[in-house]
């Protein structure tokens, strides 16, 4: 292969914030003080936090060195699998730093925050657009929120129906995000196997379905990449044990324009805008979890709900039978601008393309490297598709191994150990903004640590090289936790 | 497009090697009854230009400051950002990353949230402060569902002056659980009434904000001990964290878990979101924490190096038996504040407080030589409540017209307080701005 | 010493632009089209420009890629004498991109551009006070420009007095920009020899001096980092002669309320904003060059002048002996802006402390290091200090060697052989924004490259290890020039 | 402060390094007489803040779009800048380094220049093109020197239609060289009359703008065998890069040097400054060049990089016998330029050239039907010349009271053309913008 794309350069060390700086210094322009000082009653003041005192200088210098250290979207092709690592089109951060956006205060009077509610109550109908659902609420903080939020509303449903149930169906392919939030609600989670083919058998569920089950939780397409097949079956079965079907929108990013969740027995299901919808990840979050619903589950959604009354946007707080609130105020607001940034400027067409792209891309990775690693389930993928280190576990290669390497050659490695149903899982997700030549990099890297995995081993067992850091000792790091200094 | 960077040969030859012929062929596994046949009704494309006039125009329609002097906070403060915050937080390394699960790759980000957390856990006086979380009403809320694990109790007794959107988010999060939510009396004097816990007893939490909603400073300190006589865990909350610039923090005070928002800590109001959940506790309860915690380690050859860590409390992990259901938090914020907390440090922190308290207490003075009088009477930060006149939403609606916010109307979160607002004075509002205001609302 | 702050990360390599991309991709988002196309003349239209197409991602990733090969003032500390080097406050940037001042045509109705002139009327007044003197243009767009523009405000001088003068002395420290422009302006350049302190002598500039000369040019403090002790004896004598004193003020951070060149005999100077009121270097430029005269050379000054006509700005294009203009318009706006902000966030009292500490750090190092490398001239130094290899040579080490080994340790090395005065010159200008802790870690870093220039010499004849590339072949590349791909 | 790191500890430490007792001694050196000793009488210090709210005012005064429709080019032209640009600009490793002296430290500056220096040679036809000069003008004046210096004659003819600040920028550069600077006059088409040129001889260059001031097309291959016939170089100059994504370059219509101002290519307009001076010639002036200039080399290990070269051209090395005194250049603004050329790429430049031109026809038949007549009928690129009737001056005001700036009135430049103005129209004039102007200066 031509020269790998990782190489080193000059990077600097920085201590911690509190090894640096002096007293007395200051990065900030204290306000002029235009009034005097008050009384205050020395029995409520402290000594005040124990922070550095540091020069504007120090401080840029110091986060833009950390900056260097680490790898972003921007730095290069990012496939982490379920993690929908797409590029951020510059122009949603500019929109996302317009004036009126930042400075907004939540509890303005309405008539003082009408773009602020417009743009709130379009981008509610576009994702229910784009979901086939019928109402959708912005307020979720993220995927998880979004779970947790549908659980909710489910649980509220059930309330309303006279008689509380009590588990609810998890497929074995479930992000863990999915039981948890299924427990925060007090439901048990009830796991079911995905088939040899890696999805739900209606039969699988027609056993556990039961009328003291809330209802399921899907995955579509699920964590191995694949569409559930059976999702409308199933739907049935479990509508008709008075059941709901929940949908973990996190891989809508396959199926835009393509499938509507709404037209095939989804009752509620969250998106992560911070996937699908292209906001930066920033390094963990924010994100944003919005939940669309169907007819029957509007009247649970949390409030407020934005409402067009003839052209002026209001907020609704009178919902009798609303879940309440799962934030303080409308959500992630400064995340939706860049989402909504984001389907403006693509557009339907271009939305359907991406989803597209992103199964092509993904279908064109597991046809390369299929030979180079075992591709457990061997079928048509869609936005992703999950490989896993069996052919090189008799060389004592892990998937790890295999993942460390990666950094050296200049990719992010894919998601590994996940899902939990495949040994050793490498799961990767390109996304449509890699384009094809990217990708045949990626796969060369790939095809090249396999060859070092049977020739020299020990690259692999000793990578990174080129990281600022070697293999960390997570173990340590774990037993004697050191979290603060 | 300029996010899609396919062109139509490379298009073809990828569906060659695919073994499919067109783009719909690549999904042969999605039944033909669950396919949308139709078009996404959605608005068509915008140029790049059409889409930046498009959002001036929603944004120009924005009542903001400067032109708006918005005397208002309630859980969401103006307060000064250094360009230096700003620029920082854009680099894309940042932005464009990932939740650190990949060490190596990420020293940046985990130094930068490790460092987070020693901040936030100095300015809450804890030993240990996570990641991050949503917001300070769902910190709020995992943090009296861990004290319901810690103790095995089921009911909690929160202040009725906690944040009013902060207790609707907790009644939320407890719903489903079965456990009770007991809600404290205010006094006349605006703090919460003690005597509210004598009854309580088998309780989980007793979770008090200070400042509270009107601003008020409670008594952490007695509140602690009532809750430590009971066994129960004190959770102490906060919206301004600035407060702990010059005020006692929770630590101190003797707070088990702390929860509260962030967003004062250079983060913008953003219409009330993305903000900072801050949760912090004794280091006794670490492995009980809901959400991520970034540690020290070293690497093969010895040298410091920071790793996310006590995963088997998360989800990923642990599923359904997990601490919380957390994955992705507001790690951006937490970077952002720990930039904030490094510009203004250990000197200007304490001063830039001071000056919140002293402008407050000047807007306070005017408005009672004016002849309005405070609705309470305990010290308080840079909110507090006026009782004005009967009729006076018609003079507030009036200030409005000329771009003066003259604070919160209570009426809504508090029926007795009919003609009660809240006011919030930072560094940024000028002794001009607030001479205005109490011009203003006196005529 | 602890561990050096330079070490080695991961970087990308990224291919020319060319090498990338594929046509029919885009990075740019084409404006609707509202108006048809019009007919166009084959024989005016050519084939259009050889460009790759690039798609955004791939436009983002080779600049963010590009950017992380590079060291700025904001990565570390930046010695490189005579650069002024100093950290350029970000609030400068913010101010520099209000979409007034970007946005605002240069032949705007003055109406309609009252806070751009206002702007500017302020900062020739700053820049004047100053530096003591009466009047000031901003239209010079660098430090050599401004010394052009000097020069050419000589040459109007004398032509108005009716006999044109045909040389110019300028001291042998001088800047090669200074004989460069004195020469563009048709004057011969008479160097005079620096006396055995690094200064000019009265005597020596007394012998050169004569009617045939129009003037001089000093720089003040010059590049050994020396006052011009002899300055104010000095400007008698060319007056004397009917002569003028330029000063060139690329080094005036050393003396900002401490001395103004007005009153010790300077006719005109330029200043540098981009070294002395930070701006930043943007990688070479763009810089500003204002230029400061006493009245009796302000009507030659280009033109538009901005005058204040009680309250209101305008511009004054009716200047009958003014030289013309150097730029289009107004100069370098955008950098105007920045050193404007710097100086009304500085004020008086810490304009004047910036000088005094970037004095106070250049001693210091001069004191710190003056063992280790040899100090030609052992006297007090203004805001840099000039040490030799004359130590190292010996073990066949040079200036290079150890500027290189620089890198290792995280350091941008200083300004290397210049002045010429010096043979081996290491010309070091901390400026003030460096804090002690930094300025300690270089004078340690230099003396363990001073340590291993003895005890492992080929450590800095390889280095630098730690960049992306080592030592680079610059004889090849200006025997066989490759100057575009 | 918070650009002065030091503490007063630091500085009475550094203080006794130094061997003195105040920061005042540091100056013992600078004569008594040449002391300062008053305090400098400048504003105080502002705050952060403080600046904040005062350059806004100072920004808010500025007229400029999309608040106000500016149909004025001359030099100045506003072009979409796409966020991506703006935002890769300002990452600090470019922004706040010097020029690449230290290649192996500056390796992103110098192979973006490289690669700038490619682009803008391609688009100007040409071999060689420099790192960048200050501006348009200021580079036209050193390639006329370079013309001189290269051809051993002391005299240079310029179009009288070259931008009109350009030729006083020469002047300027002339008046001291003793060189003769001679203008050709222009025909009634709009564009410079050749017969200008058949008494001149001896001379060093033929220097001409297209499209000229006026938007009009030259016919530089013209014009270039006439300067080839007298063994003068051929110095082609423009105002609107863009121009080029459609016309034929210079280059191929036999151009030796060419001078013209880059700002179109993704620069923001700033009231004039900075722009980008670009510069180019045939590889066999490559010596005789101003400016400095990238070159490809490689490193020990035979891995390509790049660095400055043909140093002995410049005045670092050269002094007095320099090719020029150019030492900072507007090296971020080539940077700028580049990461735009690189967005629109070679299909994109077409289509947006295309779309200017089109757009500035539309305008001209627009107006033409309004019963305008044009000033000159010669085919133009994105602006023209409109002969309005007498007296359109108080139109022209009152539109500004409206919001539209409609040209520039030519008269100042050339006092024959009375009521005419130069109109331009580029991708930022929509359709609805241009039928308003059309409707307004009817009435
Ligand atoms: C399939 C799936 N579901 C849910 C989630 C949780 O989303 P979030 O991290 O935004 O809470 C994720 C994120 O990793 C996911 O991949
Ligand atoms: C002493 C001195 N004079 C003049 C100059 C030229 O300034 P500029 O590079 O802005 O043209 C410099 C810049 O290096 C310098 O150091």
């Amino acid at each position: 292969m031509k020269e790998s794309i990782g190489t080193t350069g000059l990077i600097l060390n920085d201590p911690l914030l509190w090894e640096k700086g002096k007293k007395g210094r200051r990065g900030f322009s204290i306000p002029r003080r235009d009034v005097e000082s008050a009384p205050l009653n020395q029995d409520l003041t402290g000594d005040g936090p124990d922070f550095p005192d540091l020069s504007e200088v120090d401080v840029v210098r110091h986060y833009t060195r950390l900056s260097q250290w680490n790898f972003g979207v921007d730095t290069g092709m990012y496939p982490l699998g379920s993690c929908t690592m797409k590029y951020s089109p510059k122009t949603n951060e500019r929109q996302a730093s317009l004036p009126g956006f930042t400075g907004a205060h939540p509890l303005m009077p309405t008539s003082l925050s009408q773009g602020a509610l417009r743009m709130m109550f379009e981008l509610e109908q576009y994702l229910s657009q784009i979901t086939g659902m019928d109402a959708t609420t912005l307020q979720p903080a993220a995927g998880a929120h979004g779970e947790f939020t549908g659980m909710l509303l489910i649980h509220a449903f059930h309330k309303k129906q006279g008689a509380q149930r009590s588990k609810i169906i998890v497929p074995d392919t479930a992000h863990g995000t999915n039981p948890a939030s299924a427990a925060l609600c007090g439901y048990r989670p009830v796991a079911v196997a995905s088939n040899e083919q890696g999805i739900l058998s209606v039969e699988a569920v027609d056993e556990v379905m039961d009328e003291e089950t809330a209802g399921i939780m899907v995955t579509n397409p699920n964590t191995l990449g694949l569409f559930e097949e059976n999702s409308k079956r199933i739907a049935e079965i479990v509508h008709a044990k008075g059941g709901l079907v929940y949908c973990d929108g996190a891989n809508m990013n396959a199926v835009m324009g393509i499938v509507k969740m709404g037209a095939i027995g989804v009752d509620v299901m969250q998106l992560n805008l911070h996937k699908t919808f292209s906001t930066p990840h920033g390094g963990g979050g924010p994100g944003s979890g919005p939940v669309c619903v169907r007819k029957h589950l509007e009247p649970f959604l949390p409030v407020p709900r934005v409402k067009d009354e003839n052209g002026t946007y209001v907020l609704d707080y009178e919902r009798p039978e609303t879940i309440g609130k799962v934030q303080a105020f409308h959500g992630a607001f400064g995340v939706m601008i860049k989402a909504y940034s984001y389907i403006r400027r693509m557009g339907p067409e271009n939305l359907k393309k991406a989803s597209q792209l992103s199964v092509l891309n993904a279908n064109y990775i597991k046809e390369k490297l299929k030979g180079t690693l075992h591709l457990p389930y061997d079928r048509p993928c869609m936005h992703e598709c999950v490989f896993s280190d069996e052919y090189q576990a008799a060389r004592k290669i892990t998937t790890l191994d295999m993942a460390k390497r990666l950094m050296d050659y200049g990719f992010h490695p894919p998601t590994v150990y996940f899902p939990l149903v495949v040994h050793g899982a490498i799961m990767v997700e390109p996304t449509e903004t890699e384009s094809k030549e990217d990708i045949d990099q990626f796969v060369e890297a790939f095809k090249a640590i396999v060859n070092e995995a049977s020739e020299n081993p020990d690259l692999l067992h000793d990578a990174p090289v080129s990281c600022k850091v070697k293999r960390l000792d997570e173990t340590t790091a774990a037993r004697k936790p050191c979290l603060a200094g | 497009m300029l996010y899609l960077p396919h062109t139509s040969e490379d298009i073809a030859s990828m569906l060659k090697t695919v073994g499919v012929d067109e783009l719909d062929d690549l999904f042969s596994t999605v039944p033909e009854d669950c396919r949308f046949k139709g078009d996404l009704n959605l608005p068509e494309a915008l140029t790049e230009w059409e889409l930046n006039d498009h959002m001036k125009a929603l944004s120009d329609s924005i009542a903001v400051s400067p032109e708006y002097k918005v005397f208002m906070g309630a859980g969401s403060y103006e307060h000064f950002i250094p360009a230096s915050v700003s620029y920082l937080l854009s680099r894309s390394e940042f932005v464009t990353s990932y939740t650190p699960y990949q060490p190596e790759m990420s020293q940046g980000t985990l130094q930068a949230i490790y460092e987070y957390q020693t901040l936030a856990a100095r300015l809450m006086g804890m030993e240990v402060a996570t990641a991050s979380h949503y917001d300070g009403a769902a910190a709020l809320a995992e943090a009296l569902l861990m004290a319901v694990r810690l103790t095995k109790r089921n009911r909690v007794a929160i202040s009725s002056v906690i944040h009013p959107l902060y207790r609707r988010v907790v009644q939320t999060y407890f719903e489903p659980t079965g456990c009770e939510v007991i809600e404290l009396p205010y006094l006349s004097t605006g703090v919460t009434d003690p005597a509210g816990l004598d009854a309580a007893d088998d309780l989980a939490a007793v979770a008090i904000q200070s400042p509270n909603f009107f601003g008020c400073i409670e008594d952490f300190q007695a509140f602690g001990e009532k809750a430590h006589d009971r066994e129960a865990l004190f959770v102490a909350s906060f919206t301004e964290a600035l407060a702990y610039g010059i005020l006692k923090n929770p630590g101190i005070q003797g707070a088990d878990i702390v929860a509260g928002e962030g967003q004062s800590l250079g983060i913008p109001r953003s219409f009330g979101g993305p903000g900072l959940g801050m949760l912090a506790s004794r280091q006794k309860f670490m492995r009980s924490l809901p959400g991520r915690l970034v540690g020290q380690t070293k690497d093969l050859d010895g040298r410091r190096g920071f790793v996310l860590t006590l995963a088997t409390r998360e989800q990923h992990i642990r599923r359904e038996k997990a601490t919380s259901n957390i994955c992705t938090n507001n790690s951006l914020c937490a970077l952002a504040a720990a930039m904030y907390m490094a510009s203004v440090g250990g000197t200007g922190i304490r001063e830039l407080a001071r000056l919140n308290y002293d402008k407050a207490e000047y807007l306070k003075a005017e408005l009672k030589k004016a002849g309005f009088s405070l609705g309470f009477d305990s010290p308080t930060f840079n909110e507090f409540v006026v009782g004005f006149p009967p009729g006076f939403k018609s003079t507030h609606e009036e200030l409005l017209k000329k771009g003066i916010v003259a604070g919160l109307s209570l009426e809504t979160y508090y029926p007795e307080l009919a003609d009660h607002y809240l006011l919030c004075v930072t560094e940024t509002s000028s002794k001009e701005d607030m001479d205005t205001l109490v011009r203003e609302v006196r005529s």
